[in-house]
């Protein structure tokens, strides 16, 4: 029996190598692409690409602040996932119809249902209107 | 095990934190309508789902209940939820007009048309009742992530509540303040809870009890225990502004709403004190014994004392400081927020005396510092001058002349929380320093009896200057809040502490239900609610070294 | 949904760990929460010394995740899945803190155009 | 037998608890007053509503007399004070609930504030139209506040609720006295009666404390069954301090030597005020509490002579201060100290029915005499200098005014055969012949103050109503009612500001160019029914005080009715009226017989003196007046007079000055040192912690937050070391 040092290794390793060959993938490009790139400098290729129009404006410029309610809005329903994940593997091991599942079905549901509650506010201030 | 079983009991308990939940659902629904006069009404909804709550939290509280829900104070939500709601109810109203009235103003002139994101009532108001869900959930707490939950629930509605109480840059340094100490003192009494978890190998608050206690029985708390303990209690300090996380209290005070800081001063302290008693009660005071798991009965010889010498500084010193920083305070906020912090100190007695005489009367005080600390700030709400909030000594001079309802509120709340009787300040500290005495808190008593006299100068101030002095000019140009509700509200705190005395008798009975079936006898002895049962597996192996 | 979780932990409803990862060497818990208690001291040495706002609000983070570290090692210490439930709710609660963190921040950067924790100092003695 | 061992036990009685209508009455107006003004109602709804409720008050209190049993009676209303613990080895309990202790005393007290309460209100209901609005809902709220406090006080079963009625009616006083807040005579008087009376009243608590320190209880019945079980032993210095804290309450609330000071400033408030409570009833309550009080008193053998001293004392003083003064309200309130002081003296020398009888006909003389120099007053623009108002008698409508003056004036002279002589004979009688407690020399002093009381007494009566008809109103009142209706008419109520006793409305009657001070342009405003029906009604009571010493005298009755209102009370005398058994003898002559010739040569030599002096021969006062100035010997005699003995200069000099001294001391150490190192060291604590730190931070933000957790740094350490030492 192989000791949990060992087992922790070993099982590790695939991720291992996966970080160090796409450290190495990424350094190897950006190196291979300095040395053997052409170099011309143009005052077109110096500004900003926007998708083929002409840039304006200051990069600097202040973002809306819907960008910034979206995204806590965003940060809130994401972490919610998180209580899915424990709830999913245990409720797979439960006993199908049975009242006990019914009950966890129940409590995810209500959860759930506060989620849809906290959804239907945050429609209702507009935070998903882009006007 | 406490999974299916003790649930309908304890959702039975929870049924008031429902209410207020719902209400805070429609609460910000509501403020969300286009109708003004719907969004006029929020208010009155809130007040709804208050009454409802200290309705169903009397209704629903059975003594069968309380028991089955194993908590350690099985009684506490008795009295501590109706209290929470009542006052609370008398919270809602200072910040009546007060709450989006640019806005509000705006859309009824036309200037402006009506948008969602720009009103705030809705949320305001059910912040309000969220955190007070939160103080209530915490009467309910068995385990500590309920605990901590019920705390954050408390606080992170009242970070938003400061930063969006009133449009100026004061209340936006009072929120950043507010906040990023708050945060710090989370982090200090979660990493507090981790390190109980590490010595008790529990989160259930019962099995945290009967951890200690086979420790205390043994060689004593182990240091992770104490540190965690420490920890926990110096977090929590900062929701009862108590020494050394007081610091922010003024500051935030003065810059938040004034309806706000008055929601501050009563919610987040209910909590911090509920919150240090169930915590406190795990390690156990003198007089109170339980049946540990193992059968044996194990007698608590007080609270360890690293802790209660930790609490007994942080009384001392929080009383002291607080009345010492109110003497010359020019700002009214700041006064009352440093007398905030000076009656936190006197409340600390109650949780170094204990249960039940020591935790009956801290929330017998609780409840009188509730009333008498709203009246004088709805008294404050109820005044303005060029449209900004009242609170210099200057503007209130000679009050009595113009505003004579408010002039006398103020003073009575004033010399109600010196404690002069017959206010009700006074039987709370009667209440506080008699059970005090009578465990032997002698010296305790007697600084918080000098306290109360220093204190003395700053109230009577308070007092003075709106009865007695000559209006100044700044004074004759303080008119009435557009809202009569916060006058209404400081005439209803300042006559209650003036009446509710009378009811002083039973008051202090249904206070006394609060530690009802702590301790002795109640413990959990042989059932499931030790997790892992005895053995081994509570002795935590970072010994001493 | 903590009783519901805890009920899962306590009523073994939840998966067991493998049997080979239960038992976990002292020394790593120890190695566990010393990382924890560093964790928290670079938190309130970050928090104490930095002005930025934002880095300011990631250290009390890494205070959170420092006590949840703990939480953690402690678990695995006292073969307790409670400790790491506590954890998923010390995440979910440090998000709620972080956009109530990032509304904050973006409106004190409206008001005064910049973060720095020195620009908030009206109130006062 | 111990006076306290002959007070029948009280039997609770929840089947009477109708009698606490009584209290609620009040109550009920007060708040009914508070919403009107609320409501900004203009009419005469407040003193409506308050006559009706202390009419009702009255009714409630005339039906228990009517059905009182004998006994005294506990009606528990609801408990509200109810601690009991154990400390020390010993059982202790607090209990102070709201309930009514019943007996005669109570009802007798009970009978005539609510009586007075009623007439008043009425009287007050006409006398203060002219503030209709926010004034006049404030004043009747303030006429609610004071009789619900002093149905507490009169009717509480304990010494707490006593107390709390206690400071109820000195919040009540201090309100009314200030009723014209924009005067700052009267909000100078409103504190100094305030702050004098919390003098007093910080005896009262104390004495209230040592009281349940060394009793155990603070409940009538029990204290009293505790009296009767052990004496006083003359060992315990709190016991025996106890009679002087309740004397020194006493004292402050009836204005006795050394307190009195305040109740002659008091008159600034309206006129109704003080006739009701600062003549009738609440000056009376330090008579009342010493009367509950008295088996107390009576342990201690020195505390009684005390009383009667400083009762004696203060009856002359104020007598003699009374005699220079020219303000008409002022003379009567000397007069009003002066017959306290004859209350006083009535208690001193043991005689609690001559105390009690002489406070139920001040009562009624009194008040008359204060609402006719109301409705004078009233009349003639705020004028009350009696050099300025002349032969009033022949102005129209003033002849009741004047008549009913001169009852009052004669009662309060103590005329032969009026209810005053009788009640004031008992007490100078009780001087000279209650056996131990005799003080022969008080006695004498009494007697010479009644015939100063005579002389001062008709010195205003004959100016003021007889002689060449003069009046003019007063400078100072119409220049601030001409000031309240010129430039500050658009500010507030005008009520408020014009100080205005009916000149206003008079003025304003008048259309403009009125009350400018012009005294030929003036007209007299002539008193209507409320005032004059009133004023007859005392009149007739003031009569009718003396009926229970007719019905004696007649035969009809065996004792005074009084004195059977006394009995079975702790102010009962076992031994009935002084001398009764026409054993003493003063001069040689029969007491009762001597008292009579003492007395009535007294008040007719007082009035004759008067009637020279100020009807027959105006000119030779002045004279007399400028011959004691002439001689340097004599000088000090009016001025002293004048100046009130210069007492409150007195007082100012001996302890406002060195109190505002050691204040401004304190200030200045508040300043430089607690403000300056002490209060900004603190509140900079963590600013200057955290510069320690400086290259940590930026901003208090963080400054706040090194205090913080170096705070916590600091008692994690210390708990770290505690454990390392074995604490745990």
């Amino acid at each position: 029996m192989p000791s949990p040092a060992d087992i922790g290794v070993i099982s590790y390793a695939p991720i291992a190598l996966l970080f160090v060959m796409a450290a190495v993938f990424a350094a190897v490009n950006i190196v291979a692409s300095a040395l053997f790139g052409p170099r011309v400098e143009s005052v077109v290729k110096g500004t900003a690409y926007e998708s083929g129009m002409d840039p304006f404006g200051s990069a600097r410029k202040r973002f809306n602040v819907r960008f910034y309610v979206m995204a806590m809005t965003f940060l809130v329903f994401d972490v919610e996932i998180i209580f899915l994940y424990p709830w999913a593997v245990s409720f797979a091991q439960l006993e199908p119809r049975s009242d006990e599942s019914l009950m966890f079905l129940a409590r995810i549901g209500f959860f759930v249902g506060t989620s849809v509650i906290a959804y239907i506010y945050a429609w209702r201030k507009g935070v998903f209107r882009w006007d | 095990m406490m999974g299916m079983e003790s649930m309908g009991p304890r959702l039975g308990l929870l049924a008031p934190e429902m209410v207020l939940f719902a209400g805070a659902v429609l609460v910000s629904v509501i403020g969300l309508s286009r109708s003004a006069g719907m969004r006029r009404s929020v208010p009155l909804w809130c007040i709804v789902a208050l009454v409802a709550a200290a309705f169903v939290s009397v209704e629903t509280w059975t003594q069968e209940r309380a028991s089955a829900a194993q908590l350690l104070f099985p009684s506490m939500g008795s009295f501590v939820k109706p209290m929470l709601a009542l006052v609370g109810v008398l919270l809602v109203l200072p910040g009546i007009g007060a709450i989006d009235r640019g806005v509000e103003g705006a859309i009824a002139s036309g200037r402006q048309a009506f948008d969602a994101l720009r009103v705030m009532r809705g949320e305001h108001y059910a912040f309000a009742l969220f955190s007070i869900a939160g103080a209530m959930l915490l009467c309910g707490a068995s385990d500590l992530i309920w605990l901590f939950l019920a705390l954050e629930l408390v606080s992170l509605p009242t970070y938003i509540m400061v930063a969006l109480g009133r449009g100026s840059r004061k209340a936006q340094e009072a929120a950043v303040k507010y906040f990023f100490l708050g945060a710090l003192s989370t982090a200090l009494f979660l990493y507090g809870f981790a390190l109980i978890y590490g010595s008790t190998g529990t989160l259930q608050i019962a099995g945290i009890r009967d951890a200690f206690a086979a420790q205390a029985a043994g060689p004593g708390i182990d240091m992770t225990g104490l540190a965690g303990l420490c920890l926990a209690i110096l977090g929590l300090c900062f929701k009862i502004t108590a020494v050394p996380m007081h610091f922010y209290a003024p500051d935030v005070y003065e810059g938040a709403a004034v309806h706000v800081s008055a929601f501050l001063a009563f919610v987040p302290k209910v909590a911090g004190f509920v919150a240090l008693a169930v915590l406190l009660g795990t390690a156990g005071w003198t007089g109170h014994a339980l049946i540990a798991a193992d059968g044996v009965r194990v007698a608590y010889t007080g609270l360890p004392e690293p802790v209660a010498a930790v609490l007994w500084m942080s009384a001392v010193l929080t009383m002291t400081l607080g009345n010492v920083g109110a003497l010359m305070q020019r700002s009214i906020k700041r006064t009352l927020a440093y007398s905030s912090v000076s009656h936190s100190g006197y409340m600390m007695i109650g949780l170094i005396v204990g249960a039940p005489a020591g935790i009956n009367a801290l929330f017998f005080y609780l409840l009188c510092y509730g009333i008498m600390t709203t009246a004088s700030f709805a008294a404050l709400a109820a005044l303005e001058r060029s449209g900004e909030e009242v609170d210099s000594f200057d503007d209130i001079a000679g009050l009595r002349v113009r505003h004579p309802a408010v002039a006398w509120m103020l003073a009575i709340s004033a010399v109600s929380l010196v404690g002069i009787p017959p206010m009700v300040g006074f039987f709370g500290k009667l209440a506080l320093f008699m059970a005090a005495f009578e465990s032997g808190q002698v010296a305790l008593v007697a600084i918080a009896v000098v306290n109360s006299a220093v204190s003395a100068w700053y109230y009577l101030r308070l007092a003075i200057v709106p009865l007695v002095a000559p209006p100044s000019a700044r004074s004759a140009t303080v008119v009435s809040a557009p809202s009569r509700w916060p006058a209404i509200c400081a005439v209803v705190c300042g006559v209650g502490s003036v009446i509710v005395p009378l009811a002083a008798s039973r008051l202090l009975q249904a206070s006394e239900r609060a530690s009802e079936g702590y301790g002795a006898g109640s413990a959990v002895a042989g059932d499931e609610s030790g997790p892992k049962g005895s053995g081994g597996l509570y002795t935590s192996r970072l010994t001493r070294p | 949904m903590t009783q519901a979780l805890l009920a899962m932990a306590q009523d073994g409803t939840l998966p067991e760990l493998p049997e080979t990862l239960r038992a976990a060497p002292s020394g790593e818990i120890a190695a566990a929460l010393l990382i924890s208690a560093l964790l928290m001291a670079i938190g309130v040495v970050g928090f104490l010394s930095r002005r930025n706002m934002i880095i300011m609000f990631l250290c009390t983070e890494l205070m959170f995740q420092g006590a949840a570290l703990a939480m953690v090692a402690f678990s695995r210490h006292h073969m307790d899945v409670s400790g790491q439930v506590f954890v998923i709710f010390i995440l979910t609660v440090a998000a709620a803190e972080a956009a109530l963190a990032l509304g904050l921040v973006v409106l004190l950067h409206r008001r005064r155009e910049t973060l720095s924790a020195e620009a908030w100092g009206e109130l006062g003695e | 037998m111990t006076l306290a061992q002959s007070i029948p036990t009280a039997t609770v009685s929840e089947s009477m608890s109708w009698v606490g209508l009584a209290l609620l009455f009040p109550l009920v107006s007060a708040v009914l007053c508070a919403l009107m003004a609320a409501f900004r109602f203009r009419g005469k709804g407040p003193a409506l509503v308050t006559a009706i409720a202390l009419g009702a008050s009255f009714a409630v209190i005339l039906r228990a007399y009517m059905t009182y049993s004998g006994t005294p009676v506990v009606i528990p209303i609801f408990d509200w004070i109810d601690f009991s613990w154990s400390g020390g080895g010993t059982f202790k309990s607090f209990a102070a609930n709201m309930s009514l202790y019943v007996d005669r005393l109570t009802l007798f007290w009970m009978l005539f504030v609510t009586g007075l309460g009623t007439l008043i209100t009425v009287y007050a209901s006409e006398y203060m139209e002219s503030d209709r609005g926010a004034g006049y809902c404030r004043f009747f709220f303030g006429i609610s506040i004071f009789l619900a406090s002093m149905t507490a006080l009169v009717m509480s079963d304990n010494l707490l609720m006593l107390y709390l009625g206690w400071e109820g009616v000195g919040l009540a006083s201090y309100l009314l006295i200030g009723y014209y807040y924009t005067r700052p005579s009267a909000v100078a008087a409103a504190k100094k009666a305030f702050i004098v009376n919390r003098i007093g009243d910080l005896g009262l608590a104390l004495g209230t404390f040592l009281i349940w320190s060394n009793y155990g209880t603070v409940q009538y019945d029990t204290l009293f069954a505790a009296l009767s079980s052990g004496g006083w032993s003359g060992a315990d210095w709190d016991k025996s301090l106890i009679p002087y804290l309740l004397m020194l309450g006493a004292f402050g609330k009836s204005a006795q030597i050394p307190l009195y000071v305040w109740l002659p400033d008091a008159m600034e408030g309206p006129t109704p005020v003080s006739a009701l409570i600062h003549a009738a009833t609440m000056v009376t309550a330090g008579v009342y509490h010493i009367a509950r009080m008295y088996p107390l008193f009576e342990l201690h053998p020195d505390a009684l002579a005390t009383v009667a001293w400083i009762g004696g004392g203060t009856a002359l003083l104020a007598a003699t201060i009374g005699m220079a003064q020219y303000d008409m309200k002022r003379v009567f309130a000397y007069s009003t100290i002066s017959q306290l002081g004859y209350m006083f003296l009535g208690l001193g020398v043991g005689s609690t029915f001559a105390a009690a009888y002489h406070t139920f006909t001040h009562a009624f003389f009194k008040a008359l005499l204060f609402l006719t120099a109301g409705a004078v007053m009233h009349g003639f623009g705020g004028q009350l200098d009696i050099r300025k108002l002349s032969g009033l008698l022949k102005v129209p409508g003033f002849r009741i005014v004047g008549w009913m003056m001169l009852v009052g004036c004669l009662w309060l002279s103590a005329l032969p055969y009026s209810a005053a002589f009788f009640s004031k004979d008992e007490i100078i009688l009780a001087a000279f012949i209650n056996g131990d407690r005799a003080i022969p020399a008080l006695g004498w002093i009494a007697l010479g103050t009644a015939a100063l009381t005579a002389y001062y007494t008709f010195r205003v009566w004959f100016r003021v109503w007889l002689g060449p008809v003069r009046y003019e109103p007063d400078p100072v009142e119409m220049a601030h009612m001409a000031a309240a209706h010129g430039a500050d008419h658009g500010h507030g109520d005008h009520g408020h500001d014009a100080a205005s006793h009916g000149a206003h409305g008079h003025s304003a009657s008048h259309g403009t160019g009125h009350g400018h001070g012009d005294s030929h342009d003036f007209h007299p405003h002539a008193p209507r029914l409320a005032i004059n029906g009133v004023l007859v009604i005392l009149g007739i009571g003031a009569v009718l005080a003396g009926l229970p010493n007719y019905l004696v005298m007649a035969g009809r009755e065996s004792e005074n009715w009084v004195q059977w209102m006394l009995a079975g009370s702790s102010a009962y005398q076992g031994a009935g009226v002084p001398g009764g058994d026409h054993s003493h003898t003063i001069l040689g002559m029969d007491a009762h017989r001597a008292m009579l010739l003492l007395g009535g040569c007294a008040t007719f030599g007082g009035i004759a003196v008067a009637a020279w002096l100020h009807l027959f021969s105006r000119a030779s006062a002045d004279r007399l007046r400028s011959a004691l100035l002439a001689n340097p010997l004599t000088r000090w005699i009016p001025l002293g007079a004048e100046r009130k003995w210069l007492v409150d200069e007195f007082y100012h000099w001996v302890l406002r000055l060195p109190l505002w001294i050691g204040g401004q001391i304190m200030s200045f150490a508040d300043r430089h040192v607690l403000d300056g190192a002490l209060v900004n060291g603190f509140g900079k604590l963590p600013l200057a912690l955290g510069r320690l730190f400086r290259p940590l931070y930026g901003g208090p933000l963080q400054g706040y937050a090194v205090t913080m957790a170096g705070g916590v740094a600091l008692v994690l350490a210390w708990v770290v070391w505690m454990w390392t030492r074995g604490a745990h």
